[in-house]
């Protein structure tokens, strides 16, 4: 975790995202089938997918480029809640690192939690929610506390396994009031998985 | 499922509405679908849009006295603000442009990046949130109520009112009062099928039913054993009735959930009315019909709408769209 | 099913619909439903009727311009004479009275009974058998080819024709040319409940297609695993096609049979379109949806029918009626 | 057997009917579903129910005014292909009974065969296409032999179950081509039902 990461890196990010949101596409529908509307999984797939196409295509030069890049992408496929809210996260991530060609951990771990604030003022959530902020924001606190991209990925996969028994306030899950607990909360799942990618991109 | 690929769903169902509806402009690649005479000068736009699955919503309210356009989504999946973009641009008039939005966050949040690019291009837009659902509690603890039956009736008047020259701020007014005189019940006596689920969305056994559910075959607010169709009039017209409180006439929408039979619902809708004159509740209207549909979802939804004189006399303006069509 | 008793479906489902349409004269008891200015002055009238369960036809077909009166009986159990002599006897003008009659035994037979009882009430009554569904090969060894989405091009067509002053014998003429000149093919992806039967007519298992069905929840001619809506359009398309062999334009109908998703109907007239193309058939109209329905079945027909620039003129007069309305 | 048949002898005929075919409906509907429209059982227990009532509010005063009155109630009452075929059974057997007090079971076997005859003509049937007549036939064939109402049941019983290898080639059932064999026909079903009626009514 000591290596300084490059558009070479955060392009085989968003690669590893679109390879597991495929992955699980169908638990993630299945999560959504649940509490919401049985799309999650085919949104991130679909979006994932524009995303490692569209950078194949135009390999963008800088990471936080290729994060602008692919946030934007993400707005403009996805749709529903994730559209933005992802598509926000990459793309006020990929703001905060600047036009640097190469960052650390730490200034990702920092751009990171100003993805996420951007994420939780778009969508008005906090964490307890029973939303991708309860996996969002664990994750990028681990990452700052210098607990590595496994650290991060453990973080979020807890955040995401702790949405069970909580009541959603936010989104459609918050439509079926106390009938929301008892389910993992399908964009803290997909959050989960972009940790993971990060993971696979360092390894 | 009569499909290809649950991935072509949304694209095979445009091109087929293009192909049925030469009167309309449908830009397949681009999802969306124009009057073809738009811009119309001097006329303030309709721009509405949201997931697919609740046809004939909206595309199917195209047309002279309805809206201007419609983005269409994937399935039960808010369009992206790309589509809303291209549609205000292609329908303003330089009168301006209102978004009719149903509340959903993945709706609210794609409309409100739609209009800040529109504003970009300097077109002038206005909002309104559709938020006629009961059974959803508006309150800190939820994302408010959902848009459901009323967005047809905020489509239709203000539709009529852009139709008579009506500037945007008074468009935009109209429509917010449609919406806040409007109060929707539904329920679902089964599960719909999505493509990409290729099944039902829930599990509901026959002989239960779902009371409070919304449009986007996810569960209701209670499941109860099989009622009666006059058990559930008395339900869902009594939650309508609790929020909304009407004095003098209304408009009704009996609206089926796109899996029950016309036969069914006309027989719903004969117990709506029982219901309504029972609470002394005038009905100057009725519609009876699958209108904002959830796929093959078996059930029904009351949307009653407190109307006034103007109001109703919007409501009878000629409209002339694929699924609604009266006057001149 | 959203329903009191079975017993009462079709009395509720006729006060909802008098309630929905009080522009039509609707007799709930005696199950008749009437055109208001019947009769018409010097007009030939059009009656029609069959099992309920296929909403919105024949009622959602009753106005200017289509039907002048339907009967509707049990679902699908043909109506009984009494209900077809006062119905022609509330809308006949002298000018005659035209039945439009889908061939079933039962209706056939119904039919027949009320002619001869009200041409002994003095009523000049013609009869039009509407017979185009291909999958059942008319023979001796069947009771003649099922009466299905023809029926919609038969009563506009010749409604029109009698709108416009043509006299009995023109109308029947008409209407038997429509008819002759149509075919139709359905499919079914789920069978349909019945209320008195509470549950599926027969049993189809998801993942499997019935081909060749008609609009009773009957089975069809053959069982297939599940088809894609490409490969379904090719095998409706061509079955039609076969045994009518148009040169010239036709009206296509897409029709829902009543539980497919407006979405799906759409995407599959898409690929009807595209074998009508592939076979050099040009596409006149287009009508999307669902008007010969069988309650809640999963699935959809295609009918086909040879068009005359005076059949398209007729199809495109003005029609008023709760489900099909255009121009005027 | 000896016994002549009065108008008390038809009334309590019809009554029986009505009873029997509400006890099938459900057996009748279920086989009316295997190759027709599942509605042969709602049908005749809406028409024979209606007759019941009917005659207890007019009783009719000779047993030919008893089944013409009865077949004009089925007319008006069931519709669908069972509804004038059965009200013209019951219509024509009626007229041929005449306006005679009593009858002999050799006259009503005579009627009956006139009826059958009708209902043949109007329906254009033949014995051995799948329908009712299949088991009226045997039924009245039985009678006119000198087998009784008891032998007449019978006949018609076994009428009825003799369909079940049958192809259809009348009626909803010939749509279905070599799919309507191994089903039992559920008007010859409904027509053996009025044999036992038969039976019932004489106890
Ligand atoms: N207001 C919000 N803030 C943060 N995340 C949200 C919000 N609303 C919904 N989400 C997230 O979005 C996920 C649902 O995404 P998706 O199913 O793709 O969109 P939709 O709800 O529009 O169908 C939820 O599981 C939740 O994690
Ligand atoms: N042409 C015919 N001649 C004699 N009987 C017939 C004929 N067509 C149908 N039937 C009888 O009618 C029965 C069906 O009656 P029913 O289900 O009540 O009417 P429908 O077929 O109109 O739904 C069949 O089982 C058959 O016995
Ligand atoms: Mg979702
Ligand atoms: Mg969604
Ligand atoms: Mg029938
Ligand atoms: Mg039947």
């Amino acid at each position: 975790m000591s290596a300084v990461l490059d558009a070479g890196f955060f392009r085989r990010w968003m690669t590893a995202a679109a390879a597991a949101v495929d992955r699980e596409a169908d638990r993630l529908t299945d999560l959504d089938s649940a509490i919401g509307d049985a799309d999650h999984g085919a949104n991130m797939r679909r979006g994932f997918a524009a995303v490692a196409a569209a950078l194949e295509a135009e390999p963008q030069p800088t990471p936080g480029a290729v994060l602008v890049f692919a946030g934007r992408r993400l707005i403009s496929t996805v749709g529903g809640a994730s559209g933005p809210l992802y598509g926000t996260l990459l793309r006020r991530t990929g703001k905060a690192l600047g036009d640097a060609a190469e960052v650390t951990p730490e200034a990702l771990a920092e751009a990171l939690g100003a993805g996420v604030a951007a994420v939780a003022q778009l969508g008005g959530a906090t964490a307890g929610d029973k939303t991708m902020l309860d996996a969002l924001g664990p994750g990028v606190d681990a990452l700052g506390r210098g607990g590595g991209f496994a650290g991060a990925a453990r973080a979020a996969a807890e955040g995401a396994a702790a949405t069970v028994p909580m009541l959603a306030r936010k989104g459609r899950a918050s439509y079926l009031g106390e009938r929301s607990i008892g389910h993992q909360d399908p964009g803290a799942t997909s959050a989960a998985l972009l940790f993971e990618a990060l993971v696979e991109a360092a390894a | 499922m009569l499909i290809n690929v649950p991935e072509t769903v949304v694209a095979d169902a445009l091109r087929g509405f293009a192909a049925a509806h030469p009167e309309l402009t449908v830009d397949v690649e681009n999802r969306v679908v124009v009057r073809r005479d738009a811009p119309v000068a001097g006329k303030v736009a309709l721009v509405s849009g949201g997931g697919s699955g609740h046809e004939p919503l909206h595309a199917g309210f195209v047309g002279p006295g309805m809206l201007s356009a419609a983005c269409p989504g994937e399935v039960f999946t808010s369009p992206v603000p790309d589509q809303m973009v291209r549609a205000a641009a292609a329908v303003d008039s330089g009168a301006g442009v209102l978004f009719v939005v149903k509340n959903y966050t993945g709706d609210v949040l794609n409309f409100d990046m739609a209009a800040e690019l529109a504003e970009d291009e300097g077109i002038q837009v206005a909002k309104v949130l559709v938020d006629d659902d009961v059974a959803v509690s508006d309150s800190l603890y939820t994302a408010g109520r959902r848009g459901t039956g009323a967005t047809l009736f905020v489509e239709k008047i203000a539709g009529a009112a852009a139709e008579e020259g009506a500037p945007l701020e008074r468009v935009e007014a109209i429509a917010r009062r449609v919406n806040a005189a409007s109060r929707s019940f539904g329920v679902a006596l089964s599960a719909c099928s999505t493509p990409a689920r290729g099944g039902p969305t829930f599990d509901l056994p026959p002989g239960e039913l779902e009371l409070g559910v919304g449009i986007h075959g996810e569960p209701g607010r209670e499941r109860r054993p099989m009622m009666t169709a006059r058990e559930i009039a008395d339900v869902a017209v009594d939650a309508v009735l609790d929020d909304l409180d009407p004095s003098g006439p209304v408009l009704l929408l009996v609206n089926g959930m796109g899996g029950t039979p016309l036969l069914e619902l006309y027989g719903f809708g004969a117990e709506v009315h029982r219901v309504l004159g029972e609470r002394g509740v005038p009905v100057a209207r009725t519609l009876v019909g699958n209108y904002v549909t959830s796929l093959d979802m078996a059930g029904a939804s009351v949307t009653v709408c407190r109307a006034d004189e103007e109001l109703l006399r919007l409501w009878d303006a000629p409209v002339r769209t694929p699924a609604l069509r009266w006057g001149r």
